[in-house]
């Protein structure tokens, strides 16, 4: 039995069916990729590229960072205090979603991308104090719309970095090597 | 095309990889990841990842305790205690850390329903302007005399409203209820003061500067009047003074949680308190060579044998209160709930003069007045439900408002409330929770949880200063609730009756003006707005110094007997559940904190004596059937060694058939064992209720935290 | 003569610290009511799932803290021994931690004591099987998942963002509310200063209505925890196993 | 066979020894074949009954148990390992006397063990495959067991060294991976044989695995020198992977594990249930598979009853040595656990265990009569199981409800262990009863290797055996 069935995938018509089989796997896992990979819908196509171009900092919309854990989300008031005063906000095909925010009083549902899983506590406050800037991880975001992602952020990632710097320092060393640091 | 992977494909393969991990390694579901309203206006001081912390009042129960709630992105997250205040400084009891699990409990009502009286919560929601229209038109169509309120020991600002629209429509003043009280023997010490010392205040007991302290049935570890409050009392006396610890000596038939803590248990027969204190008293004017007074007629022997305890012990014990440098005699609970409860009061308020300790440090002071000077409301006595429920059975009222008591739960059924409600034409509920009473309303218009509310509360006992603890909102409404004093006033508004307040703000606002004025109080402010600013962000307002009130020197006569129990087998005490509280039973995460006695989770059990079981052929987890002279209940066995062989035990918390998912069927009431009888107070008599035991052959395993192995030895007899 | 450094053999889930450890906590049993408020305050602030009757009865409850006690004599002479709060002694010597397979449960350099790694745990409860004191919970079942416990959908909402939620398959234990000393630190190091006696503390002795509990550095010998474990009332349970417990508990109160 | 000037004594010797007992070599390879082949309906049923007990109690369980958690089973504080642990170490137990018997009785030249070394043998793999299915099951996280190996990762985490549970995990691994090797190298020349002998699928199947082997000078050689090899160098295998399983105990700091002699106490006790468990298998074996009471005969029964009563000796021993020091040491907590073995709830246990493991054996295996009667012997070898087995369960469930903390201290009450257990009992017999259509149960080159090097002498008036050294 079995070697027939053997010797049927070697016929022409038993290749195809490979083929079909082989090709049908290949696209699942791709569109599964796809699927995981794509970056949220947004509320807003946000265009950080213009903002940042500005000259607005990150802190502006971001002030958490240099306070504590989150480095949170604008509200649409904030938003507002500038847009308000702006004809692009009238113009814009991007804008109604934030026009509609303010005149409902509703927020705006931003969905968060730099994300790590809830067994991780990360804190930014630290990582700014010790001199890191933004884009060391969120990357050039001068040139993003929407943001993503620039590496994976898991923990070999973190692990890399915070070798790094606690290379020769026992202190630091032990209080960044701790597992206890980030889980918890 | 270029057969390399770019980088972001690269960057995709990791994280389908890192995907994959976080399914496999996930913890989830993530507290970062609740549901959450992002804000739309977000506070200057709110970012995100911080902790916004706002001062309020536990409601859990009417002591007042401060507490500051930790609030994340719009949730509260954790409570703590208030460090300034007064009452607790800074410490919480278990039913308070828990109070988010009520804010956050899935059985809460969630918005207005039009209940009409279904056995279950009835699915018929309602509009706030339909909930609106009714209470317009009941206020309308209801004459003044014809409409009761019924409302619970917290919180006092509602009390205060309630009490002038009924002034301002011409009704009954509202009555004012909780299960506490009843356990407490409130009304009795506040009559006992009254007749002593011609004061009507709760008497303070100064716990923390005495050396020597008896109590008597007073569980102040535990549930009584202000347990946090007491709790640092006892462990500031603890620490002792100079280097000398406090000694506690705690008399009760039963080993308490409050008598597990004590230096000594003495197990005196329920009903002789108030003959073994006034045998104390002789004892002790003798050895200190004062006339005894009242006292003159008590035999130390008789009391002593009443008691079941050796006289050479009671000898002992006076000679050791009479020498001491601050004794102090506390009593309340199961010792005035008997007959001659008043006595039993009064008794000991007066060895408590004789003793010399009066309005001294210690000693026994009254509780400090209201800031605002207005008067305590006392709690209705057993007696005044008793006669509020002959008003609502009579039918002369039509229309009934009941908020934050459940008294179908909280009271004997005995008593009669079940009958007496079918009599009322429109019931209409403000509770938060389905429990017994509400599900009994024609309509339930739920106000919001405590930490949803703005308010204040009187500290009636627990500090030194007189204080008024305020709440606020610390979350944004987590469902369709709406205040109650909101929702009276815009209803008498439409009713076309308003009272002269806006909102419910604007009327605490005009309750808190008054003390703008006073002096020497936590803080100042020149005008109205900071005053109420800093009212909330220090959860209150209260006096700096100590206002104890001195009692006047004692008069009168006391004479006091053994107390005459109805017939029957076993003594039966009921007592609060220490954890439970009286409303506690709906909070997952306090069914399952050990009682601490027993170490007891989920449910009900009746404490007998090792021998008395022993002779009954009685087994734990078997359950039985107590009856008492109005009812019986069921349940199972718990074989305590620290009770006396006459006398049954079972806590009071459990038992509802309705109050959410994690309270209903779960347990028995022993509230409903109880008659009507009163003491002299008017208070209920309960522990002067016998029961009678049977068994049911049926088992039910208890659920302990202990090891029955390793505390009991089961199965391990022989090993000693 | 050098001491020998026991983490140039790489004994570092199980290195043999220094005596006198970091944080540590003195308990006063004679202070001690049995309240229970340390044990839901630990279980507010660490997402503590509850288990419901049969489990509870059947130990599995997930309490950090527990409160023992137990009987001396009979009635009438009958005595309950003091409280005494069970939980995690974050021994310096934690027998808990060489047992792991894989290092799930480790001691942390930095703020030395017993760490559990959620997301690294298997499962084998080794630990628990090891550890003398009985301090470790297992999560027996998914209670914090709200397809499983339906009542978790509101409840959910007071879950602390500064602890990981665990679900079923992980041990778990007391942590000494590392979050919090994390906390006090980020910020004493933002104002750039030390941490402070008494800046801080785990929930339970936040909480605790007696005043029993108290938290604090051990290494200064200057904190109020380590004035109090200097008195000669305070024992270490189970000592003689070498566990260098970080908990000491105050017998027999006052003078 | 029989010739007319034989004595007696001799015939009597042939038909005792399976040794002095030779068939032609062509007429024993089909018996093998046969015992193979001839399969009645009754084996399907038993077949299917037992695949359905496996899907239900060992797969269909397991998933319940993934999904549910561990809840699902009577694990709890304090016995945080329950039944799957004693499964664990009964089924690793089972699995040492495949190996003891076969290398260690091919080092000593034991002959009496030629025809059931493959089925002991095989115990070892399967009884392994159970082991790890119940420590598996016992994995809060099983999903993620692969965390136990030491695989190079980026986030620069190992597992750790210090932990027994690695220890046994290599040791099992090891022991897993040795122990199926032995058994495949003398399985080469049987494959062989039935290769030759067959057709269609199984002519494949042998085909690829009989490795070509066609039976010359040179290829036994090399079989020869390797199964020398590893059946020595199996045995410090052997003993290490039981000490190891030991050592998850007595590494512990708990009252009554913390014990020197764990170590060989549980080896002994591995052999003493291993002992058991061929006897059961060969007594089975012997009873429905075709031809088998040639190749399997009372004078085996006989020989390893002797073996089983030394073991069982020494079982005594240890047991007694372990509880001597126990006791004696007067530590307060491990006194209150060996009350709690003798005379807590289940004391019922302790004593079944001494009487199946000690007072049993020693009653019976000392008769020669009832040494030989396989019926009695399966019954003993059963009981001796299931006191191994309650051994096991006094060590873990029962010991771990005592321990420091009294205030703890609760029973143990199985759940989902059940149906699970019974699972991997039904898989074991499951997969013995495809190993015994698929590969021959006796190794015939062994028997027909011994019979060639066995011959009858007379010395003077007394038939003697000789035995030529061929190796």
């Amino acid at each position: 039995m079995i070697s027939s069935v053997v010797k049927w995938l070697s016929e022409p018509l038993g290749r195809v069916a490979l083929l079909i089989v082989g090709l049908t796997v290949i696209s699942g896992a791709a569109w599964g990729i796809n699927v995981l990979q794509t970056t949220p819908e947004q509320p807003i196509e946000f265009p950080h590229v213009r903002h940042v171009s500005m000259g607005i900092p990150c802190l502006y919309c971001h002030p958490g960072a240099t306070r504590g854990p989150s480095a949170g989300l604008p509200s649409p008031m904030k938003c507002w205090g500038c847009h308000q005063q702006m004809e692009i906000t009238k113009t814009s095909p991007l804008l109604p979603p934030l026009v509609a925010a303010i005149e409902n009083g509703t927020p705006l549902r931003w969905v968060p991308v730099a994300q790590v899983p809830d067994f991780v506590q990360f804190n930014h406050r630290p990582h700014l104090a010790a001199g890191l800037n933004c884009e060391d991880c969120h990357g050039n975001v001068a040139q993003m719309t929407i943001y993503q992602n620039p590496q994976v952020m898991n923990m070999g990632w973190c692990l890399n970095c915070h070798r790094e710097r606690s290379a020769g320092n026992p202190e630091l060393e032990k209080k960044l090597l701790d597992c206890g640091t980030c889980h918890y | 095309m270029s057969n390399t992977i770019s980088r972001r494909d690269f960057l995709k393969l990791a994280g389908l990889g890192a995907a994959t991990s976080a399914v496999l390694t996930g913890c989830g579901p993530a507290a970062k990841y609740v549901t959450r309203q992002p804000y739309f206006d977000m506070p200057e001081y709110t970012y995100h990842g911080e902790s916004t912390y706002y001062a309020t009042t536990c409601r859990e129960c009417a002591a007042g305790c401060g507490l500051i709630v930790r609030t994340f992105q719009g949730r509260a997250i954790k409570v703590e205690g208030n460090p300034a205040h007064p009452v607790n400084r800074g410490k919480t009891c278990a039913r308070g850390q828990a109070t988010l699990q009520g804010l956050y409990n899935p059985d809460r009502i969630p918005g207005p329903i039009r209940q009409g009286r279904a056995g279950a919560l009835s699915r018929q929601v309602m509009t706030w302007d339909e909930a609106l229209d009714i209470l317009a038109k009941l206020f309308q169509n209801t004459p003044a005399d014809q409409m009761a309120f019924l409302l619970g020991p917290a919180p006092d600002h509602l009390y205060d409203l309630v009490v002038e629209l009924a002034a301002h429509l011409g009704g009954p003043a509202p009555i004012r209820f909780g299960a506490l009280s009843l356990f407490e023997g409130r009304t009795t010490l506040i009559q006992a003061a009254q007749e002593l010392f011609g004061q009507a205040a709760l008497p303070f007991f100064d716990l923390a500067s005495a050396d020597l302290v008896f109590s008597f049935g007073a569980n102040f570890l535990e549930t009584w009047i202000s347990p946090v409050s007491y709790t640092r009392g006892l462990s500031t006396m603890r620490k002792g003074r100079d280097g000398r610890r406090g000694i506690l000596v705690q008399f009760e038939a039963r080993m308490s949680q409050t008598a597990s803590v004590a230096d000594e248990w003495i197990p005196i027969r329920l009903g002789s308190e108030g003959l073994v204190i006034a045998a104390l008293a002789r004892l002790v004017a003798e050895v200190q060579g004062r006339p005894a007074d009242s006292f003159q007629e008590v035999t130390p022997d008789e009391a002593a044998t009443a008691a079941d305890i050796p006289p050479e012990m009671l000898y002992h014990l006076a000679d050791r209160l009479a020498t001491a440098a601050r004794p102090l005699v506390l009593v309340g609970g199961s010792a005035l709930a008997h007959r001659n409860g008043l006595q039993v009061a009064k008794a000991a308020l007066a060895l408590n003069a004789l003793l010399g300790n009066v309005g001294r440090e210690g000693g026994v002071f009254l509780s400090p007045p209201a800031p605002d000077g207005a008067p305590h409301s006392r709690l209705a006595s057993v007696q005044e439900m008793a006669a509020f429920v002959q008003r609502l059975a009579s039918g002369t009222v039509k229309t009934l408002f009941i908020h934050g008591v459940n008294p179908l739960f909280e009271l004997p059924a005995s008593l009669g409330l079940a009958e007496a409600l079918k009599n009322v034409e429109t019931i209409v509920s403000f509770a938060t929770f389905p429990d017994e009473t509400a599900l009994q309303a024609d309509y339930i218009f739920p106000d919001h949880h405590g930490l949803e509310s703005f308010g204040y509360q009187r500290v009636m006992a627990g500090a030194k200063e007189a204080a008024l603890s305020g709440l606020q909102p610390v979350v944004s409404p987590f469902h369709d609730t709406r205040a109650t004093v909101d929702l009276l006033l815009a209803a008498l508004a439409q009713a076309g009756r308003p009272l002269p307040y806006s909102d419910e703000f604007a009327f605490i606002q005009s309750k808190i003006r008054p003390l703008m004025t006073l002096a020497g109080g936590s803080f100042t402010a020149p005008e109205e707005h900071t005053f109420m600013a800093l009212f909330q962000q220090h959860g209150g307002w209260w006096t700096l110094n100590d206002m104890r009130q001195q009692p006047s020197s004692p008069r009168g006569r006391i004479a006091v007997a053994m107390a005459a129990p109805e017939d029957g087998e076993f003594y039966l005490l009921p007592f609060v559940s220490p954890v439970l509280g009286e409303a506690g039973a709906n909070k997952p995460w306090l069914q399952e904190t050990p009682d601490p006695t027993t170490t007891v989770m989920w449910n009900t059990w009746v404490e007998i004596n090792p021998k008395t079981a022993k002779k009954l052929g009685i087994k734990n987890d078997e359950v039985v059937r107590l009856i008492g002279p109005a009812g019986a209940i069921e349940v199972p066995v718990y074989v305590y060694p620290a009770i006396r062989p006459d006398t049954l035990a079972v806590p009071f918390g459990q038992g509802h058939t309705a109050y959410g998912r994690f309270a209903a069927g779960r347990g028995a009431n022993p509230i409903n064992l109880l008659l009507p009888i009163l003491n002299e107070a008017g208070d209920l008599a309960f522990a002067d209720v016998k029961v009678r035991l049977e068994k049911t052959g049926r088992k039910y395993s208890l659920s302990r935290l202990e090891s029955r192995i390793g505390v009991y030895g089961e199965g391990l007899e022989e090993a000693h | 003569m050098k001491p020998i450094d026991l983490s140039l053999f790489g004994a570092k889930g199980a290195i043999v610290e220094a005596a006198e450890g970091k944080w540590g906590m003195a308990i006063d049993q004679d202070l001690c009511t049995g309240c229970q408020a340390c044990v839901v305050a630990c279980a507010m602030e660490n997402n503590v799932p509850f288990v419901g009757e049969i489990d509870a009865g059947y130990g599995r409850s997930m309490h950090w803290i527990r409160i023992e006690r137990f009987w001396e004599g009979e009635y009438p002479e009958i005595r309950m021994t003091p409280y005494r709060p069970m939980l995690c002694q974050q021994c310096g010597n934690a027998p808990c931690e060489p047992v792991c397979p894989a290092y799930a449960t480790v001691h942390s350099q930095s703020e030395r004591i017993n760490l559990q790694v959620y997301n690294r745990c298997v499962g084998t409860r080794y630990c628990a099987n090891n550890c003398p004191y009985q301090v470790r919970s297992f999560n027996w079942r998914d209670y914090t998942d709200e397809r499983v416990n339906d009542a978790i959908a509101t409840l959910k909402n007071q879950y602390n963002p500064d602890v990981t939620v665990r679900r079923r398959g992980v041990m778990e234990k007391c942590t000494f509310c590392i979050q919090r000393i994390h906390r006090a630190q980020d910020r004493a190091k933002a104002e750039g200063r030390e941490v402070q006696d008494g800046e801080f503390a785990p929930a339970c002795a936040q909480a605790c209505p007696a005043d029993a509990i108290v938290f604090g550095r051990i290494d200064d010998l200057r904190s109020r925890v380590s004035r109090l474990i200097r008195q000669k009332h305070g024992v270490h349970y189970l000592e003689e196993l070498g566990t260098q417990p970080r908990v000491t508990y105050l017998v027999g109160g006052a003078s | 066979m029989t010739e007319k000037h034989e004595h007696t004594a001799e015939r009597h010797l042939r038909k005792k020894h399976l040794m002095l007992d030779p068939l032609p070599r062509g007429q024993m390879n089909a018996m093998v074949m046969e015992s193979m082949h001839a399969t009645s309906w009754k084996f399907w049923v038993v077949f299917a009954v037992l695949a359905a007990i496996t899907a239900w109690g060992l797969f269909y369980s397991w998933g319940v148990l993934m999904l549910d958690g561990l809840g699902m089973a009577g694990v709890n504080r304090p016995s945080y390992w329950g039944i799957f642990l004693v499964n664990t170490v009964f089924w690793i137990g089972i699995s040492h006397a495949g190996t003891f018997i076969s290398a260690i009785l091919r080092v000593f030249k034991a002959e009496f063990r030629r025809p059931f070394t493959r089925a002991a043998e095989l115990m070892t793999t399967f009884g392994l495959i159970q082991a790890g299915f119940s420590i598996l099951m016992h994995m809060g996280r099983v999903w993620l067991a692969y965390w136990l190996l030491p695989y190079p990762n980026q986030r620069q985490l190992w597992p750790n060294v210090h932990s027994p549970l690695t220890w046994d995990l290599l040791a099992i691994t090891t022991y897993l991976l040795a122990s199926t090797m032995y058994l495949f190298l003398p399985l080469i020349p049987d494959l062989a044989m039935a290769r030759d002998r067959s057709t269609g699928w199984r002519k494949t199947f042998y085909k690829i695995l009989a490795l070509g082997f066609r039976g010359t000078e040179g290829e036994w050689t090399h079989l020869r020198t390797a199964m020398n090899i590893f059946a020595f160098a199996i045995i410090p295998v052997m003993f290490s992977v039981h000490t190891i399983v030991s050592w998850d105990f007595a590494m512990a700091t708990r009252p009554g594990w913390s014990s020197t002699v764990f170590g060989p106490y549980f080896v002994i006790g591995a052999l003493h249930s291993g002992m058991g468990a061929v006897v059961v298998v060969l007594a089975i074996v012997r009873a429905t598979m075709k031809h088998m009471d040639y190749f399997i005969r009372t004078e085996h029964f006989e020989a390893i009853g002797k073996l089983m009563l030394i073991i069982s000796m020494g079982w005594g021993y240890f047991f007694f040595n372990d509880y001597i020091v126990q006791w004696y040491g007067g530590d307060v907590w491990t006194k209150q656990l060996l009350h709690w073995h003798e005379a807590g709830p289940l004391g019922w246990m302790w004593f079944a265990m001494l009487i199946f493991n000690v007072l049993i054996p020693w009653l019976v295996l000392w008769n020669r009569t009832w040494r030989s009667n396989p019926w009695i012997m399966l019954t003993v070898g059963l009981l001796i199981n299931v006191g191994m087995w309650l051994e096991r369960y006094i060590i873990i469930p029962i010991s771990l409800t005592i321990n420091r903390m009294p205030f703890t201290w609760r029973m143990y009450e199985p759940g989902i262990e059940i149906p699970l257990g019974i699972g991997t009992l039904a898989f074991f017999i499951l997969l013995y009863l495809i190993a015994s259509r698929l590969i021959p149960l006796v190794p015939v080159w062994e028997v027909q290797e011994g019979q060639m090097a066995h011959s009858l002498k007379k010395v003077g008036r007394e038939t003697v055996v000789t035995v030529a050294e061929l190796e």
